[in-house]
């Protein structure tokens, strides 16, 4: 770690640092987070975020159950998660300090609000004495700080309301958090003037109330040295800072003109899927039609009226959302009309955690549907891979004229990462034929990949029936008859396997056979990453791999286990990608599951490897 | 969006799908078919404009027969998957048939819903007051005590009155008609057709199976004009062989009067106006099939001008883009905070 | 079922969880919950009899802070969840709290059939046309060109009006009143409280994160008087600062009248009559809020005796124990026919 | 066989035989198979029946999609499906002969009312020339018989309507099988007076078809011989012939019994599940509360009301509607209330082949809700089997307080079959607790075996909060708590494996070692018994068991498959348990499956078993 003077202070160099910022709800942890990544990303390094926020809207002030918290990893190399525990924790109140002190690394930095440690804050934590004056945190560097005070003493002149003062608190932390990490203010000042543009009393609260934070650092003898991040070595190009459902959003949109389909959404308010149909309503510009439905079968639904009449038809949701979509699903794949179902996956089952991450509907994915019901399931596995997964799903569902499901989670879907943008040429367009020749024209005929006509209404000639009825084969009219439902069964089937043809296969990090493969699919591609990381720096040998397609698994994925002593499978459930490991392969997997509500932590994995290639006495 | 176009070609024949039609014989789905095949080349669209969807039941058997664009969906969602479609494309024109089980049962939400939303739709619903296709349960629209096989002892519900509940739920077009008068049908599906916004129309429509006769009074030629009253757009409610009946009003309620009865003369009854933008009128005329001591109404009990919910959806599209401009993708990309990486 | 009970002992604070209550603060839903603790002592009814279901919003998690039975159930499904409970168990006294979300939306199908069945159930919706718990997208009663997260350039959507709905489906009981206004909150409470049937009673309450003020016409103290129209059994429509105007009914259509413009008097106006059979003046009043010039009227709408679906149930059941005796287990396996094997 | 001399034919003894009657939707065909049945069984043969109707209520008159069905099989012993392939066919029309002949054994008896064959019958078939004028069935013994004008000829004094004489004449046909298979015609006249008490007119009509199509049998020269089928072996007792759904509602109703807790089933009409609540609804004096609800999602909701009011509550529906009530059954299993949840499978995906049946709804069953999400899981093997897998769902979801789902299908709905009928005393009541003293009271406190307390409204002093967030163990308090997530996840999951303690292990039958072991689940027992059983016959060393325990699994079934060399999973779906058998014990099961709507055939599984057993060569 090189030293480095600058202001008197002694700076510290640094590969990488896990900041959490955490307050009430209100306090605006949120936004606070956001600029520091923001800034953060700016000066070139790589980052990983968690917000994490209660269930409730405004939870009462003080209390535990309402504090609102986000967490940034950010460093010049190895930053593929939002960081197992923090080294540094902002806490705007006790109840913060209570929540999150518990994940701070030894000997970890606590920066404080002095001044919300009060006598009502520290009841509403449940602390018995204050833990700023007891020797409770003595196992960390703690800096209290009177944040509020000084926040209404540097703004008294900018013409605010007392309430408009206390809530600047948080640009106080921001302020200061930029000098401890050695950052500019002038990012986060734009932003201030553009989105406050006319509102002169805001922008002066921010600013001073930001500029104090940092003056702050600067004067006081508080810290004995400031920290510097290298910038990260990442690929030339233009980046901003995405998440993972602004990414599906985007990527539904680059679907629509890559396909040159008009854009439908149909879809019904649940978190953590919303803000893909908040993202879709504002691109009315873009043609996108979004559908605020009275219920999750009516999103799906008329996606299905939407995809018959010839749209690229979406919809979107979480878990209890997708229970129900179910039933229509089912006649989706009947109908062989193209889907997208984008799954934003949360803690279950029922309401279970609302606002946390899991993995956990692989199952209800791949299986939750009336008798034999193929769909195609992909999975995206960062923020900024949700474009690039969208469009694949996209793809799929137009090519094979399939419903796909798109699984995406809370983490990636609400966390944030840098992404190097895409040139649209750098993208085929897709090859999406509407049938406008009635010549021979058969309803259910089919292509070389089994796919159907997709003809839509509008189009003379071509006038047709489709229905949820079983339906013979080429001319599509209703059937009873007992060959063609085996037969139609069988090409719903293939069809999904056929997709084989027009995937890539998997890609092996490491070496391609060896003692142990790690093997995850979607959102634990990055602490699966690190993990493995870990692993190697400290000596083990072990190789990893990532899954995006599900279904249809990659061609090589059995070749690719085969050449395995052991293969670990870690995930956010009780082990759903391993039952289909296991069924498709005959493989004895080593499963790793938590059930958490997080992602998983990096060290966890790390000693599973250990502990495997330990296990074995060779 | 449907513009008129010169459609004189087209026969009732060229709406008749290949099928065999597969409904009981006498059920009173066929004539809602044979009148909606001579209605469809009256009303100005082209043959592979138009879009039957259904839901699940014998009515819903529907598209099947019909030579157009089609779709036999899920039971309950046809109003759902037809908004999606319509609102993807307003240029169709987009009809549902569907059952009391089908649309008022499982299907209550998507039809409420469509009803508010002033979607440019047809919901053709075929009330028989039973599920047929399940072979003879009671519906939300079947007489309390009726007795069915599961209601051996007579169901409990008290029933919806599918014009109330569409009116209720804000709809813009309300009408009611009978299976066996063919002509009346006819007129009252070329009104709905010709409606802007959701449509409803009630076809009292008989299932000989598991519910014959279920309107045998207000079809029998004995019967019928003492039980049915035609509402027409400016008339007085008149009926009864002689039209020497009407209905007067009554604080809030309808009531008969006699017109010969030297007291009561047509000035003293109520005038039909289909357009009152007030839900009121059409909700009395709804309720009057509580009574049975009044006729049933049939006809148009309201029409109303609302832009339509696909309408909006265009127009707003439309006023984004001019604003914006047409979104370009490779600007959208590189919006917002970016930085380069040299 | 429910007897009425001596339960003078009973107090507010009997109902009160030992659970945070987690709304926002300033949140209307919190005047609702005290009030509830307060009438709930009055209804002469066992503490251990009450049942509170609810969906999910933030309305919904009124159950956890409520101490009695209670079940945080799934989103739109309250009502069918109570119905399940009330006729396995017409002993019980079964509430429903739900958001405009949870019952116009998702939620509208189960709505709409438990007004129908008539089943005994209190239906209190926390109307704040807004989703709340998923941060404030428009909802199927905030007015058209809402503008929200999920429509920034203002929603297409016409709304429901949720007592109009509730009386196209039958309801037989539709009240309505304000969360600010405490006193006829609790009112209301108890009269839906004491209704034999589904109960529905509108609650207009503030979110004050995300859609704050929708009320504050009605609730300010100087629009109110102006605004909001108290409807009181037997009593002529009444409002403004001095009591000095009126509701007159001209053809269907209510109209505001000045009692001291000397043309009309207190004989004009009309008389409310929550008993009237016929739903139609209801309607009337619940279509009021469509004109702004007219005020709003709260109070109970409609209140009529209807056989409940949970006695009809228990009614037939005692019917046919009646006649056929109680069921034997040993005799109804030997049913039917049979044939020894030796 | 034994052959015998009787009013001058002689009798030829029979081991078993396979009757199909057919005809249009209004031939009463369905009437008249049961009606032979319940004579059959009465005689003391061993039967299994299939049921075969359109899925249009009364499809006009002489098309083929209109015929309806009903095959019968019965005989002295290996009575265990409807049979692969009838011995004798009667046609009332050219289209039920169509449509069935091709399915009738080699040498098969055809019966067919020679009266329906016209013009326009035969042009709705589809028949070029008619089929018994040309040679084409001349590899069957052809019987045409003027049904219809022998009909109109006998009922003439009845005082009946020209539409009514016709209607009658499925019972000239039934009087005619009735002489030909030397069976009694006094049980079908008995039930004739009973049912149609007071109509005199008709009781007549009745009376005259049947007997005068038996003395036609008897008088006309054209059988050449008659047929006995000696008595079934069976265990002494009172039978009588039951269908599935029938017994599953009494079933349903016994348990309500045993378990002294009102019975509550809210449902919604669905084909083949509507005739369990038709049963239930008759039996009001039984306390037994039936909800026609409006949709399933109130049917599956509603019984979750009951439940937490204290009933024993059941929703009862088929594969589309299961899917609806993946979401609700979510909920029950968080909220840890008992439910039944019975399923009887259809043809899918979508709407499928409504009337047909299929065993494909177990991966749904098993997986199809959001979340980590466990249920039992329960099958039944036979109609009779439907009565006894009720009470076990019932008993297991009140002793564990959990959802169980009771799988059977279309087939055994609908199929009837002998019962022997137990006496009440031969079973044990449950026992099950409600709470009622509040001394110590937690919702999420446990039992020896998981389960929490049902404590039930109206209960003094019990009052407490369920809902579908997460619940801290113990108290149920709404936690977020990351460790409890993980516990109560395993807490769900281990609930269900503790089932294990009180089901039976799973019976081989036949050598509990060896080379093949066939194994199914559900429905499908009757074929592959019956095909095992011919294959023994054939020399082949085989062995048997049928699992009605999904989810958990006996326990011992690990060590059952281990025991052989090969394992054959027949199912009637694309191997849906197969894949459950490898994820758990990673064995490769031999897959052998159809999806045609129909039973599965004797004959092909026994091929499947010669192949698996030639194929070794050892
Ligand atoms: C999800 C689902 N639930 C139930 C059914 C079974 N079902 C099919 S049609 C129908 C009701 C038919 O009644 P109705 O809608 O009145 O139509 P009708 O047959 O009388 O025209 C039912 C319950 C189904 N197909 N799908
Ligand atoms: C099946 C399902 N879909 C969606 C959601 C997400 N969701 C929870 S509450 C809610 C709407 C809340 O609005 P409202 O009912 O008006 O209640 P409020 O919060 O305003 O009181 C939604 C969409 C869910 N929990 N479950
Ligand atoms: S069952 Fe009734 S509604 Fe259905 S086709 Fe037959 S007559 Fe028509
Ligand atoms: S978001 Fe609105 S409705 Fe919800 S608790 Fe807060 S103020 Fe109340
Ligand atoms: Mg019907
Ligand atoms: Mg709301």
């Amino acid at each position: 770690m090189a030293q480095e003077e600058k202001n008197g202070k002694p700076i510290e160099q640094l590969n990488d640092v896990t900041v959490m910022f955490a307050g009430d709800s209100g306090d605006g942890m949120q936004l606070t987070g956001t600029q520091f990544s923001d800034t953060t990303a700016f000066l070139g390094n790589d980052l990983s975020t968690l917000p994490d926020y209660p269930s409730e809207i405004r939870a009462p002030l003080g209390t535990l159950y309402g504090v609102s918290g986000f967490q940034l990893h950010f460093g010049a190399t190895n930053v593929h998660t939002p960081g197992d525990n923090p080294d540094v924790l902002v806490a705007m109140n006790p109840a913060a300090l209570k929540v999150n002190v518990k994940n701070l690394k030894p000997r970890g930095i606590i920066i404080c609000n002095s001044d919300a440690f009060d006598a009502k804050n520290l009841k509403l934590a449940k602390y018995e004495s204050n833990p700023l004056e007891d020797d409770s945190l003595s196992g960390y560097k703690l800096f209290p700080v009177p944040i509020t005070s000084l926040t209404v003493a540097a703004l008294k002149d900018c013409g605010l309301k007392p309430k408009e003062v206390t809530r600047s608190k948080n640009f106080f932390a921001l302020g200061l958090m930029y000098w401890l990490f050695n950052e500019p203010l002038e990012p986060t000042l734009e932003w201030v003037k553009t989105k406050f543009k006319n509102k002169e009393s805001v922008i002066c609260g921010n600013e001073k109330a930001l500029k104090s934070g940092y003056y702050y650092g600067e004067n006081t003898q508080l810290f004995a040295s400031r920290y510097k991040i290298a910038k990260a070595k990442l690929p030339k190009g233009t980046y901003k800072s995405i998440s993972g459902n602004e990414a599906t959003a985007i990527g539904l949109i680059a679907a629509s003109k890559l396909s040159k389909l008009p854009l439908f959404l149909g879809s019904y308010p649940i978190t953590p899927a919303t803000d893909i149909l908040h993202h879709l309503s504002k691109y009315k510009n873009f043609g996108v039609k979004t559908l605020q439905a009275e219920d999750e079968i009516a999103g799906i639904t008329s996606a299905i009226g939407a995809s018959f009449g010839g749209s690229l038809a979406i919809t979107t949701t979480s878990g209890p959302g997708l229970a129900l979509k179910t039933e229509a699903t089912g006649l989706a794949l009947m109908l062989e009309l193209p889907l997208v179902i984008v799954n934003v996956q949360r803690g279950g089952p029922s309401t279970g955690l609302p606002t946390k991450t899991e993995q956990s509907d692989l199952l209800q994915a791949m299986y939750g549907r009336s008798g034999e019901s193929p769909v195609a399931v992909v999975a995206a596995t960062s923020p900024s891979d949700c474009f690039y997964m969208a469009i694949e799903a996209s793809r799929l569902a137009l090519k094979y004229m399939v419903p796909v499901i798109l699984l995406t989670d809370g983490y990636i879907a609400n966390g944030a990462e840098p992404w190097r943008i895409p040139h649209v040429n750098e993208f085929k367009e897709f090859e999406v034929t509407q049938r406008t020749d009635s010549e021979g024209f058969q309803p259910y005929d089919r292509d070389e990949n089994l796919a159907r006509p997709w003809a839509i209404p509008g189009t003379p000639g071509l006038e047709h029936r489709l229905g949820g009825l079983e339906k013979a084969n080429i001319t599509g009219a209703v059937s009873h008859d007992p060959e063609n439902h085996h037969l139609m069964t069988e090409i719903r089937a293939q069809k999904i396997e056929n997709m084989q043809n027009s995937i890539p296969d998997l890609e092996v990090d490491g070496d391609s056979e060896g003692k142990v493969l790690v093997i995850g699919w979607g959102g634990t591609k990055g602490s699966i990453t690190e993990a493995v990381n870990d692993a190697r720096k400290k000596g083990m040998k072990v190789s990893r791999a990532q899954l995006q397609y599900i279904n249809p698994f990659p061609k090589n994925l059995g070749d690719v286990l085969s050449k395995f002593d052991n293969v670990i499978v870690p995930e956010n459930n009780m082990g759903q990608l391993a039952k289909i490991l296991r069924d498709k392969f005959l493989v004895p997997v080593i499963q790793f599951n938590k059930m958490r509500g997080l992602p998983l932590k990096t060290f966890e994995i790390t000693e599973k490897i250990a502990e495997v290639l330990g296990g074995k006495n060779d | 969006m449907t513009n008129k176009i010169d459609t004189t070609e087209l026969k009732p024949k060229d709406f008749q799908s290949d099928q065999d039609v597969r409904w009981c014989p006498g059920c009173g789905d066929y004539s809602v078919l044979s009148s909606v095949q001579k209605v469809f080349p009256k009303l100005g669209i082209k043959k592979e404009d138009f879009v039957w969807i259904a839901g699940i039941g014998c009515s819903s058997r529907f598209p099947y027969y019909m030579d157009t664009y089609g779709m036999h969906g899920i039971h309950g969602r046809a109003p759902a998957i037809a908004t999606g479609l319509k609102v993807a494309r307003p240029d169709l024109s987009v009809w549902v048939s569907t059952g009391d089980g089908d649309l008022m049962s499982i299907g209550g939400n998507h039809f409420i819903h469509a009803c508010r939303k002033n979607i440019d739709l047809k919901l053709i619903l075929f009330n028989n007051q039973i599920y047929g296709l399940t072979k003879g349960q009671y519906s939300p629209t079947s007489e309390k005590g009726k007795v069915t096989k599961s209601s051996p002892y007579g169901s409990v519900d008290y029933p919806f009155n599918p014009t109330s509940l569409a009116l209720g739920a804000e709809a813009t077009f309300v009408a009611r008609t009978l299976d066996r008068d063919v002509k009346h049908l006819q007129e009252m599906l070329l009104r709905a057709g010709e409606h802007k916004g959701t449509a409803f129309l009630e076809v009292y429509q008989n299932c000989v199976i598991f519910n014959d006769g279920a309107y045998t009074d207000y079809t029998d030629k004995e019967t019928k004009a003492e039980t049915i009253i035609k509402l027409e757009q400016g008339e007085p409610l008149l009926f009864g062989k002689n039209f020497d009946k009407g209905i007067k009003i009554d604080g809030f309620n309808p009531v008969v009067v006699d017109l010969n009865d030297g007291v009561h003369s047509i000035e003293d009854l109520l005038v039909h106006d289909e357009h009152d933008e007030s839900p009121v009128r059409s909700f009395i005329y709804s309720h009057m099939t509580d009574h049975p001591e009044l006729p049933t109404p049939i006809g148009v009990f309201r029409q109303i001008k609302r832009e339509t919910y696909d309408e909006a959806v265009t127009r707003q599209i439309e006023a984004v883009t001019d604003k914006k401009g047409e979104g370009d993708l490779e600007s959208l990309l590189f919006s917002g905070n970016t930085w380069e990486v040299e």
